[in-house]
Order: C-alpha cells, then structure tokens, then sequence
C-alpha cells in the first residue's frame, strides 16, 4: 500500500528537510529552555546572568519561528500536494523556499549564538521581540527579513499547485486541507506586511546607520501588527490536524467540513487586527484603539470555540464507533495507545486551559494584573508551547512514515514522550502562571530582587521555582525522547506499510458549505479592510505624534560584566 | 475488575498530576493551608490507587464492563 | 483504555493491549466510511499488533451522520464552559480588583 | 449548511461568554473607574530630558490638596528616584506617576500590585494611583520588560510616607 513518499517523491525530499530543520532548532531550543529554567530558578546554574538573555532569544527565535515555521510548512506542502493530488508546479521553486528561509534562520541564529563568545563582535540579545532601540547586528534582522520572503514564496508555490488544480477541476470545492492552506497563508501575507516594513524600511537601515533613529512606538507597533498573527500562523497547521487527522486516528471522521471552513475564514478576517492587545499598556495609543482591539480579540475566540465542540464531536464519533457509551465513558474507548492520537488529545485539553489564560490576557484592563509577569509565559508555553507544539510532534508519528515510508521506530517511547511532555507543562506553566499573579516578572535571569520579596498566598515562591525547575527538566528529557525516537525511525528501512495514512470523508460533507466560503478573493478584501479600520488611525497617531523615524538612537546590546557589576552596586544601599 | 491498558495507566497518572498540583489552592479558597507534603502525599496515593486497578486489572480477567474515564 | 466491547471483541479485550486490533475484526471497509485504503495487513503492523493511526482497524460498528448526536461532547463542552465562567468572575473580581493600587487615571 | 443542533447551542453560549467577557472589562472601566495608560502623557525629547521643567529633576511634585506628581526617569539599568533613593509619597492622597526612558524601552511595575505600565522612549506613561492611609509602607518597584545585559538589577523602591510626618523636604518644587 504505497503512502506519499511512494506518490511524491520529490515532494517527500523537500518535506523531508524542513522536517529536518525544524527537529534539530527543536533540540537546541530545548537545550536553551531547560537550562533557562533551571538558571533563573537558581536550581542549577554554569553561565553568567548575562548570557541568559542570549539564550532566551535564541530559545525564542529558534523555537517561535524556526522549529514551528520550517514543520508548518512542510505540513501545509504535505496537505496540499496530498489534498489536491496535485504535484508541486517546479520542485526548484520548492526548494527555492527551503533554501531560503534555511539561510535566513542560519542567520539569525548566528548573529545571537554569537553574542556567547564576547571574541566575536556580533550579538543579537533582543529577544524574540526585538523592540528598537535594542540593537542587534544587521545580520539578526536580514536573517529574519530572508526568513519571511521565503514563507512568502512558499505560499506562492501552494498557490501555483491550487491553480493548476483548478484548472482540471473547474468546478469541485476546494479540498479541505487545501483550503485551510491558502487561508492561512491569505492571512500570513497580510500580518507579515507589518514585520517586513519594520525590518526592511526601519531596523535594517537602522542597525546599519544608514539612517540615525528609529520611532520604538512605532516599529513596537508594526511588531505587534505581525505578532499576534503569527501565532494564528502556528496554531492553524495544528487545528488543520485536529480537524483532518485526529478524528480519522480515533477512529471516527470528521463531524462538519462546512464549519471547519467557516473557522478558517473567521482567523482570516479577525487574525491581525487585534495586534494592540498586544500594546494594552503602552503609552502614546488612545484607549479608544485599545478596546477596539479587545473587541475584535474577543470575537476571535469565536472560531476557537466553534474548533472546540467540532473537533471533540468527530473524537467522540470515533470513540462511537469503537463501542464507547454513556456521557463521558466513551473517553475510554479511544484509541489512548497510538501516541499521535494520545499527544494531540492531550495537546487539545491543554489548549483547554491555555485558552483560559488567553481570555485573561484579552481582557483590557485585568491586563494591569498580568502584564509582563510569568504569567504570559506561562499562558503561551500551554497555546504555543503545547497546543502546537505537542500536536506537531504527536502529528510527527503519523506523518512522518508517510514522507520517508518508515514506520515509527518505538510507539511506547512516541506514548511516553507525549505523556513526559503533558506532565512537564503542567508543573512548569501552572507555576508560571501563579508566579505572574504574584508579581514575579517574565524574561528576568534571577529570581530575587534586592529591595524586596514576592509573597505567595498558597504554598511558597520557592516551590514554584522547584516546579518550574522540574517541569523544564521534564520537557526537556521529553524532546530527548522525541529526537531520538525521530532518528531510530529515519534511520530504519522502508516498510510496504509504515502507517495507516486514509483520511475518511466528513460526516457533514463539503457540498453542505455555502460557496461563498470558497471565495478566497472575498475574504482577502475583507481582511484588508478590517485591518486599514483597525490600524491606520494608531499608526498616523503614533506617526505625527513622534515621527516616522522618532529619536532613538540605537542601544546595541553589550555584554560587559562591568556594566552589570556597577548597576548591582547600585542597587544593593537600597537593602542596607 | 475491569481492565486498564498500559497507555491508559499512563495517561491517568499523568492527568493526576494537575489534580494534586492543585489540591493546595483549592483548599487555600476554603482558608485551609496544606503543606507541602499533604500534595505529595495525595499524588502517591492516587499513583498507588491507579496501580492497584490496574495491576487488579492484569490478574483478574476482563468481566466485559464498559469504561470510566 | 479498554472500551466496552461487545463480546467478538473480548478476547482482544482480555489481551495485554488496550486498542490492539488483535482479534476484533474490523467491521467491512474499516469502519470509515472512506472505502479508500483498507486497514492495514498484518504484515505492516508492528510486533505488538500495531499500526499508528490505525483507530479505524478496532471499529466495531458504523455511525452515520444522522444517527450521530455528540451529546458527551456537549457534556465535555458545558463543564469546560462552567469551569471559565467561574474562573474568570475569581480572576477579574477577587485577583484583580480586589489587588491593590489600581490604576483610576 | 446544516448545522448540528448541540452545535447553535454552543455557538449561542460561546457568543454569550464573549460578550459577558467584554461586559465585565466595560464595568470595569465604567463602573470601577479603571483607566489605561494611554496618549494623555504626551511626547518627550528623551535625548534632552535634562531639559524639561520635570524630568530634568524627577522626584514627587505637589499639586493640589492630596494629589501628588511623581516624576520617573527609567534608564538602564534603574529608576531614577526609585532606585539610589525611594520614590517617596505621602499617604492617603491620590498619586500620578509620570515615567519616561532615557535610553531604551523598560517596564515599570510597583511589585504585586496594579499599578504597571510600559515606559517607552519618547512617551511619556501616565498613571494615577491612591495610595491608603492605612496601606502598605514599603512597595518594591521593577522593571518588567527586557532592557539588556542587568535588566534583573532594575529595582527600586516606593516609601509611603503617613501624612503626620509628611514635610517640604520630601518635595521637588
């Protein structure tokens, strides 16, 4: 029974090295985080405090943008070369991709990597959100820039093979991986509009003194533009698995099609303009701009909700299917030994409750309460850190022997990894989120300040970096798992049938969906203009308020132990 | 007594975990302070609970009775 | 873990596996109603009679779309949608704005 | 298209919860008076902070009968009054605070409270707090936001001062 690598060959190669890619920024971000957790939690500790700043924007950009973005794609190349059966227009063009955002994440993480060995003058110690007049070496942001451009070709690749598609199939409706696809990327070229004119038009002239300041409200803002989209851009490849794969490995099928298209379409219109959510407290941006943003944020938890019930529903057919009963029994039919379904199962509940925590952070002014604490980490180490990534790599054992024709080398370990990882989250993100609630900031290397203490209500301060501690250990020790289980797979010889790849129709058909929800053009027009109502005012604020360049002038990140030495001085007659 | 599978003993242990993570809060909302031990206490004996089904599970044979989950 | 079965799967059920497809024969086209690929042979099922994504192979009976009523899922729903409510009303009202210095202007 | 009856009625209490979700952060601009940072503070020269009549000599301004404005200057890597010396406010009387950067962007968060905002280069943050007669003494003051290589060593300290021992020389003017 031949799988995708058997129909698509060259199709299998390039998936194969995004895949690729994105296992081994997967390992060394790990790497990153566990150490993080165990320093700032003064568990166990070997670096300076300053070098954690390096690894944490490395442990960001490798993990956020790297590991998330090269597996998304090679998914969504899968998704659309299989759903349309149709083969990639020119491979090159594929590869072209590849190649290009290969380089552009080489880079990046060279320019931050660097900032470790103080010998090389280069560093990139901005974080993931590289707010201006943090500066890093030019290297940082034309990495990110070629990074972009190459998802931006890869959307074009998948647009190319929809239309040669359409072209033989005039009138059929758009499959549904394919669809959720294209309206994915419609949104990521959109939202990307944002970090592209900020990296291209300000940051790079800038880091390369081209030109002397750059406004930080404004390249914040263009930040944030782009910012909250793409976590729509992570977690839509996670929900095209929960809505096309996890149904089909419980056993059951899809419960609507219609509504799933629907879903789609709602992240296409609501993604980006609600990037100010991001902003609830800065200064310069009326409160008016704010609460639009909430509004629209709010809304967007509509299609979340809606994914919700649908995807639950077709787990619960197949749990049906399987014999289960009653109310709640026939959780018990479910397939809970097949790693992928039991990692995405998993990955979904705590999606349950990172979702929670996003309804919090949506609300505008309990923001105060949150803001910049542990808690947002926590909150996106449950949505992102969990909901994707845990997904990803469940999906990994299922779609993984279709593009290399190896069957998973050791299903126990694929179960015990997911479970490691569920264990993980959930000591590491609850503490976190208590610890917000208490004060205690996010992106800090130490764990006391001089002046004071934090004062926990329940329990201590000093069990939740314990269990901050142990979950990072347990993650960690999960990716382990993962990475080698990966390699004893790939390493394997081909088998007639590495996995059971049919994906069976939906319940609910896609005839029953109004053929308006096809009409990509449509919902591109719209999106646009929701986002020009939602940001055009802001920016021309923001704009005449400090001016398109503003006066900041850059503040390239050093490293210098004297810097830290004088400051801490500094800080200590407040104690005494 | 009803049969576990080696994967549903996994993933209940694991869902034991948040339930005894957050035993201690749920008390501190009726003003009751549990230390730390009470939690790991509560997490070793529904481990051992869990253990004693499933073990109870492999000797017994399966009697056909539906699932609890 | 271990569904209820009905009795031609029992003695898949009395195995040492949860969800093997040893034993209970799949009901004609695998139960999805797919009719695509059959589930997969013996041959490609590993040592402890496992295939992933092989959920279909312990399919006992077929469920159409009309006699398909998610109700565990509104069960599942409605308790999550309870726990939110409650949590947000403690969040906003006691974590918030019972905590001190809020900001009034 | 069809949709499966249990399906609308999530959807209507999926509306509901959003709805209630917006209703409840109204209440709490409306009813409880809770305002966001916003434009009101305005734009400064953050290379010519020594110039401006307030920041140029940041510290805790009387302005009106117990109402209090505090002027912050945020700078890598400290507050300034905050760190070398506390922020001092006298108690029971309603306090703005007024914070801007120096250099790069920083938080400013009065530890375990509400009373938290961005700090921007170029913008100025405003916030209004009451501070209890019968509060807390001693507030810790950090920043929250990455500000480079000793943005951990970013602390300070607010003193609320009772109204009894409150004197002129605890004010800039």
């Amino acid at each position: 029974m031949a799988t995708f690598v058997d129909r698509y060959p060259a199709e299998a190669k390039a998936i194969q090295a995004t895949f690729a890619v994105a296992f081994v920024s997967l390992g060394i971000g790990a790497l990153f985080g566990a150490i993080q957790a165990l320093h700032r939690t003064n568990v166990f500790r070997f670096m300076d405090s300053v070098d954690y700043y390096t690894l944490l924007t490395g442990h960001g950009v490798l993990l956020a943008l790297v590991f998330t973005i090269f597996f998304l794609a090679g998914v969504f190349q899968w998704g659309i070369t299989e759903s349309l059966d149709t083969p990639a227009p020119d491979i090159r063009l594929t590869w072209a991709w590849v190649g290009l955002m290969t380089a552009g994440a080489t880079f990046a993480a060279v320019a931050i990597l660097a900032g470790l060995f103080p010998e090389i003058p280069m560093s990139a110690d901005v974080l993931y959100t590289f707010y201006a007049p943090l500066q890093a070496h030019p290297l940082f942001y034309v990495g990110l820039a070629m990074f972009i451009v190459g998802t931006w070709i890869a959307g074009a690749d998948w647009f190319l093979s929809y239309r040669t598609w359409r072209r033989d199939n005039p009138d059929e409706r758009i499959p549904l991986q394919a669809f959720m696809v294209l309206t994915t990327m419609i949104m990521w070229y959109v939202s990307t509009l944002g970090v592209a004119v900020s990296v291209v038009f300000f940051l790079i002239p800038w880091s390369l003194g081209l030109v002397d300041t750059v406004n930080s409200l404004l390249t914040r803002t263009l930040f944030w533009y782009f910012g909250h989209p793409v976590v729509y851009f992570w977690l839509m490849p996670a929900y095209l698995l929960w809505y096309t794969v996890l149904p089909k490995l419980a056993g059951g099928r899809l419960f609507s099609d219609p509504l799933a298209r629907a879903v789609f379409v709602l992240f296409v219109l609501l993604s980006t303009p609600v990037g100010i959510h991001h902003q609830y407290l800065d200064p310069g941006i009326a409160e008016g701009f704010k609460f639009i943003a909430m509004t629209n944020t709010m809304f967007l938890l509509l299609p979340s909700l809606l994914t919700a019930f649908t995807v639950v529903a077709s787990v619960e057919h197949g749990a049906r299917q399987r014999g289960g009963e009653g109310y709640l029994r026939w959780l018990g039919a479910l397939p809970w030994r097949d790693p992928a379904f039991t990692g995405m199962a998993l990955a979904g509940l705590m999606f349950a409750a990172g979702g929670f925590s996003g309804m919090i952070n949506a609300g505008m002014n309990i923001n105060y309460l949150v803001h910049n604490t542990l808690w947002v980490p926590g909150h996106f180490h449950m949505t992102v850190g969990t909901a994707v990534a845990l997904t990803f790599m469940a999906g990994t054992y299922w779609l993984l022997p279709q593009i290399t024709g190896k069957a998973v080398y050791s299903r126990p370990i694929g179960l015990l990894q997911v479970i490691v990882w569920f264990v993980g989250m959930v000591f590491m993100s609850n503490a976190m989120h208590r610890g917000g609630l208490l004060g205690i900031p996010r992106r800090t290397a130490e764990p006391q300040y001089a002046n004071f203490d934090f004062a926990a209500a329940v329990g201590s301060v000093g069990e939740l970096r314990m269990q901050i501690a142990f979950g990072g250990v347990l993650l960690f020790l999960s990716v382990v798992l993962f990475l080698f289980n990966v390699a004893a797979t790939w390493a394997d010889d081909r088998v007639g049938t590495p996995v059971d790849d049919a994906i069976p129709e939906p319940l609910s058909p896609a005839s029953g969906a109004p053929l308006v929800l096809d009409n990509l053009a449509l919902w591109t027009l719209i999106a646009v203009v929701l986002v020009v109502l939602a940001y055009t005012l802001p920016i021309l604020s923001i704009v005449s308020d400090a001016g398109l360049l503003g006066s900041s002038t850059g503040s390239p990140v050093a490293i210098t132990l004297e810097a830290v030495a004088e400051t801490v001085a500094a800080a200590l007659p407040g104690v005494w | 007594m009803r049969q576990l599978s080696p994967a549903a003993f996994l993933v209940l242990a694991a869902f034991t975990v948040p339930l005894a993570v957050e035993l201690r809060t749920a008390a501190g909302l009726f003003g009751v302070e549990l230390p730390f031990v009470a939690v790991v206490v509560f997490e070793a004996g529904l481990l051992l609970v869990l253990t004693t089904v499933y073990l109870l599970g492999r000797l017994s044979p399966d009697d056909g009775e539906a699932a609890t989950a | 873990m271990v569904a209820g079965r009905n009795s031609e799967s029992d003695d898949a059920a009395t195995s040492s596996d949860g969800g093997g497809d040893d034993g209970a024969q799949p009901v004609p086209d695998g139960g999805g109603a797919d009719g695509a690929q059959p589930v997969p042979g013996r041959d490609a099922i590993d040592d402890e009679g496992y295939a992933i994504g092989s959920g279909r192979s312990d399919v006992v009976r077929r469920i159409d779309h009309d006699d398909f009523d998610p109700i565990g899922t509104l069960v599942l729903i409605a308790i999550y949608m309870a726990i939110v409510g409650v949590m947000w009303v403690f969040m906003y009202f006691v974590e918030f704005l019972g905590g001190d210095l809020t900001v009034i202007g | 298209m069809d949709i499966h009856r249990y399906e609308k009625v999530w959807l209507a209490g999926a509306l509901l919860l959003i709805v209630g979700f917006i209703a409840t952060v109204s209440y709490g601009a409306v009813g409880a008076g809770i305002t966001m940072v916003n434009d009101e503070g305005g734009q400064v020269d953050h290379d010519s902070l020594d110039e401006h009549p307030r920041f140029s000599e940041p510290g805790t301004y009387a302005d009106g009968p117990n109402e209090y404005d505090v002027y912050v200057v945020a700078y890598q890597f400290g507050f300034e009054p905050g760190t070398q010396e506390p922020i001092r406010v006298p108690a029971g009387s309603e306090v703005t605070f007024h914070v801007t950067s120096r250099d790069v962007t920083h938080g400013f968060q009065v530890v375990g409270t509400n009373a938290n905002t961005m700090v921007i280069p170029g913008q100025v943050s405003t916030i209004t707090v009451r501070f209890d007669e019968a509060g807390t003494e001693e507030y810790g003051l950090l920043c929250n936001e990455y500000c480079g290589a000793a943005h951990h060593a970013m602390e300070g300290r607010i003193e609320v001062v009772p109204q009894s021992q409150w004197n002129e020389s605890m004010e800039v003017s």
